[in-house]
């Protein structure tokens, strides 16, 4: 297991905590009625994005679900464009086009939220073909849940990606419930990652919540894709702490020690604690600067989104088709 | 009369048709929790994410003798199933001679006014229209959705129920008792002399508004709500042009080969209907584009009250002028 | 000229733009030999039968650069990736506020007359062109279709070529040399001053059989092939029915929310145009049912150049008796 | 491996024979033009549909594929009504509305065969929901090709099933071939059977062209999906001897060699020597007459279908709806 320098891992921690932050504003202005739609939190599964994606480098691609906001930060995006877009704004990411569950960069090579479970698996899968086709070495990385893992396109995807030694990991983040639906009444077999033999690649499961142990399965199982020897099922056990959606009245059923103990298992938390006892890399007073800096950058990032203006209705119009 | 909403309408429904006949049962990717609570586990499915297998299941079941209820939630999810749709359920008894019936509803919703942007809005009905084998409703009320579903539940062909987000929480008289009401048959939500509006689902009420807003102007606009698009009670539409000599069609579809075309068609290829025209058919839909996010961006892309009445007014100023 | 097939215009085209662009490649769950031959398994990939997959595929290449070009065989077999084509490529340059274009090209052959029964035999393009974001290409001759093709792979957005399974083997002149048309134009395969036939693809032919039929009897019929049903060419249309005042809109698929009644309804909600038809509109489409197997059946289900003579001559007599 | 008794090895002997010459028969006529449209031919893979078919009941379903007429004739269809149905007539199954690839026979548990690949495989596990809601002990069976399994429903059909505990089995034909397309580019594993532990479920590969073999395997997937333990993957390894489709001129790529190789591997002529070499369980005149009979049903079907009506051309616009 390959250990990330203590920058790298500061790094991590910063973008997982610039998850949280941003997804706590985010609650928060959805409930005040300035974001609108609907929005899905990704608290607590923080680890997940941010162990993979640091693995990764710029000119690689991934694919998001309609949980997307800490895949975006964790590939890098602009949270004034992010927050511009939840604020419907014509600076956001898609011109205030595609809110919450379709932000996408295709800059920094995320391909975007999506709305369909399982839809985005085929997509970034052409991604990973295209990066074959170029043969430099990018990978392409499909992050999706438990629930997207007994989709059709989920299947069809891995098979011919394993069929053609496409540079890809399919990335699944099992937080164990798909809706209100647990995995366990979904699947046969508790571990997604099992399916990999079928298709005669590896499977992995780790340990979600952990940082460094998505960190280090990611980096090899990049490793392998970029020596062209194709594709991995990289499974992340981990747990998201709050309803499916920020929605008023959103039913939730899990119980409530389940959802505790997994508060436990804070990735966040986690690393702090690591790092903290590993003597000098990290103060309280440094883990306190960080976090108000982080606070500032979203506080700075409601402030571009507020002032900047809503697009025009005849906006509407453009984009339908590119000229 | 009962007051209920357009949405405990629809579980009515659902749950006296499960009453009465135990070879229904339910599948959806979440077991709602009053048929759940009614039916149990094995009568009412929460089913892996996966709308593809779920619509076969339900083909397959139906064609051996059970008669399923599929809630596809979001018709933007149904369109995983397409294939289970367009060429199993819609062709299966048909090409197989007629040998059984395959009984079966599926429900979803659709519209947008939702702020979920273009995966999530979307109003497909006429897609399904053209697949020849697929009944279809598109009821405006709480009492139309109850009495549309349960004899949907009754029939013993594929029928697939568009439900308006949009009115979900709309609140509304129901008959008591077994409430069913034919397919086909096309309600005059308001009688009207100068002008025809045919409007689906919300836009009906869209369109009564605008027909108090014409009223106070002089203008008498009679409001048809066809409540099902397949069969599709042509006669009932045809009669209002007939009479009134102008057609708007209301659509929260883009117009393009939607409902609204197939309105706009069916009345100017009828020649007697077509003799009474006395003005060019308008379409007000919403524009040909996805639906954006932004409230501005989507409130601009749909039609309302406001572009129905400016429609009917110009229609008349125009049929007037000529 | 040079006289090739419909068949031979599509390969012809395809590799002509493969040559051109190195970003081009060919998925399909078959390798066509000439394209194997020429560009080799890596840009011509034979892939798993998983449509949905391999649309997808499609769109996540167009995003990072690419020019993919997808031959899906029968329409038939695109319903099972209708999600990717409905919710990702239609939607996808649009929701994300334009950053990146997805140039993409998707083949498939519609129609009937095959005896492949109701699976096989299907012509839905109407569904598509509900969805704002596609453009569709339903050609009628080899020049149409080599020329609209090569166009399409140039073209910056998803693009559907819709081709006619009983023009595989039709032969006709092609233009050398890089031959392009735009999307968006109509052609006036006969000019004609008593009725518009707009017809697609194989009916065009039928129309046109019809044409010389009817001027035998003195009817002038102008034939007008849109070639396009998205951009669709509604001034030429227009304009055609502002002179004869008689439209017959013929349709291999059913008039039901077809692209059949789009027209209908395009013709008649402009004032001018409307205002210059002297008979209804009239569509002469395929029977609104699964298509059968057996040659009698099948046949009777499909129009012809028989029914399309027969409707222009009942408009005809109507008008005059009118 | 339960041994079936002489008289079901020589029923099973008598189906097979009866499914190659009707194919036979199938071909001819299709060339000769007095059936339409497309034949897929099931020559040479006639053990897989009859030894599964063996191990069932009347009353349990099955599905079928384009390649349907193998599981038609296992299942117990009537030649009449099949042969009439491929010649277009109004006596056929499905009143000439549906041709090859549309055959069903609903009366005995064959729900048809089916034009889209792997189309089929969730219609039969909604009837093994049926069988489960009923509680009766029935089973059902999904066959379908090497091609099918790397589609979607497959996947979808598979995992649901054995969430649920259905009483299914899942019969892959591997002919090795989808089309043109070798299953060896299409898989990164050569077993799609192989796919079963993913989903918790056996996974168990017969050589296919041994009806003895299939059908031993079929009993015992069949006693497990009866005692409610739920689906098996039954992947039996077998190969058509002609091209993908009856249409002349279908390119066939594949080795002359290889064809040559699975011709020896015969499942009729290996059924025959393992009777023969039983003392008295199959001398070759009632092998003979077992054949000429066959032969006379098969021609007394042609005749059938053609001195039956074609249907009116009216009666296409009928079963559109039931009423
Ligand atoms: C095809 C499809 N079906 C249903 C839905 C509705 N839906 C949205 S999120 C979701 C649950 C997804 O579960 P999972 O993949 O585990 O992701 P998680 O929400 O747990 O992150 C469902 C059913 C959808 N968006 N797409
Ligand atoms: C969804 C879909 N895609 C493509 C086709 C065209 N097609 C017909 S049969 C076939 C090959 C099927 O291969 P397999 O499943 O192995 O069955 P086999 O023909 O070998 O029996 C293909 C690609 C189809 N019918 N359906
Ligand atoms: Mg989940
Ligand atoms: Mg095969």
């Amino acid at each position: 297991m390959s250990t990330p320098s203590p920058e790298l891992q500061r790094e991590m921690l910063r973008q997982m905590q610039t998850i949280r932050r941003f997804e706590e504003r985010a609650s928060d202005d959805f409930r005040a009625g300035d974001i609108y739609g609907v929005v899905h939190s990704y608290i607590g599964e923080e680890a997940v994005a941010v162990g993979v994606c640091a693995a990764l480098e710029r000119r690689d691609q991934i694919i998001s679900t309609h949980r997307g906001h800490g895949h975006c930060i964790a590939k890098g995006a602009d949270l004034n464009r992010m927050m511009a877009e939840l604020y419907g704004r014509a600076t956001g990411y898609c011109k205030g086009k595609g809110g919450s569950m379709h932000i996408a960069d295709f800059e920094i090579g995320m391909l975007g939220a999506n709305g369909i479970v399982a839809g985005g698996i085929p997509i970034v899968t052409g991604a990973g073909l295209a990066a074959q086709l170029e043969g430099e070495g990018r990978v392409a990385v499909a992050f999706f849940g438990d629930g997207a893992s007994n989709a059709g396109p989920f299947h069809e995807s891995v098979n011919i990606a394993a069929a053609w030694k496409l540079p890809m990991i399919y990335v699944c983040e099992n937080n164990l419930y798909a809706v209100q639906t647990p995995a366990a009444k979904s699947l046969a077999q508790p571990d997604v990652a099992s399916r990999a033999a079928g298709y005669g690649i590896p499977g992995v499961v780790v340990d979600g919540n952990d940082v460094l142990a998505v960190h280090a399965a990611a980096t090899a199982a990049v490793a392998r894709a970029r020596a062209g020897d194709g594709p991995t099922i990289l499974e992340c056990k981990t747990y998201r702490w709050r309803a499916h959606t920020e929605r008023p009245n959103q039913p939730d059923s899990r119980p409530a020690d389940e959802i505790a103990a997994w508060k436990q298992k804070d990735p966040i938390g986690r690393l702090v604690a690591h790092l903290q006892a590993q003597q000098g890399q990290l103060t309280e007073d440094e883990w306190q600067a960080m976090d108000a800096a982080i606070l500032a950058a979203i506080e700075d990032s409601v402030a571009f989104a507020k002032a900047s203006p809503f697009p025009t209705p005849e906006s509407a119009l453009e984009d339908v088709f590119a000229d | 009369m009962r007051e209920i909403t357009y949405e405990q309408a629809g579980t009515e429904a659902i749950l006296e048709e499960m009453r009465r006949d135990p070879r229904t049962f339910h599948l959806a990717t979440d077991a709602p929790p009053p048929l759940l609570a009614e039916f149990g586990p094995q009568r009412v499915r929460a089913t892996p994410i996966a709308e593809s297998a779920l619509t076969g299941i339900a083909v397959g079941a139906a064609g051996s003798g059970f008669r399923p209820i599929v809630n596809w939630s979001q018709v933007t999810f149904a369109f995983v199933a397409m294939d289970q749709i367009v060429n199993q359920a819609a062709k299966i008894h048909y090409m197989f001679g007629g040998q059984v019936t395959f009984p079966m509803v599926f429900r979803a919703q659709v519209g947008g006014g939702t702020r979920r942007a273009a995966q999530h809005s979307q109003s497909p009905y006429s897609m399904f229209m053209n697949v020849a084998g697929l009944k279809i409703l598109l009821p405006s009320t709480p009492a139309d959705l109850k009495g549309l579903l349960k004899t949907a539940v009754r029939d013993d062909n594929p029928v697939i129920s568009f439900e308006s987000g949009r009115l979900g929480g709309l609140v509304g008289p129901v008959p008591d008792g077994d409430h069913t009401i034919p397919l086909g048959k096309a309600d005059v939500k308001r009688a009207g002399t100068d002008v025809t509006i045919v409007a689906f689902a919300w836009l009906v009420h869209e369109a009564l508004a605008a027909a108090e807003a014409l009223a106070a102007e002089g203008i008498s606009a009679e409001v048809v709500d066809p409540r099902t698009l397949v069969p599709f009670d042509v006669d009932a539409v045809r009669a209002s042009v007939r009479k009134t000599g102008h057609l708007l069609v209301a659509d929260e579809a883009g117009p393009t080969a939607g409902a609204s075309a197939e309105v706009a068609a069916l009345v100017t290829e009828d020649p007697e209907t077509f003799a009474a025209l006395r003005a060019p058919v308008r379409r007000v839909c919403a524009l040909q584009v996805p639906i954006p996010y932004s409230p501005g961006l989507e409130d601009h892309v749909f039609p309302d009250r406001r572009k129905i009445a400016d429609g009917v007014r110009a229609m008349l100023s125009g049929a007037r002028a000529a």
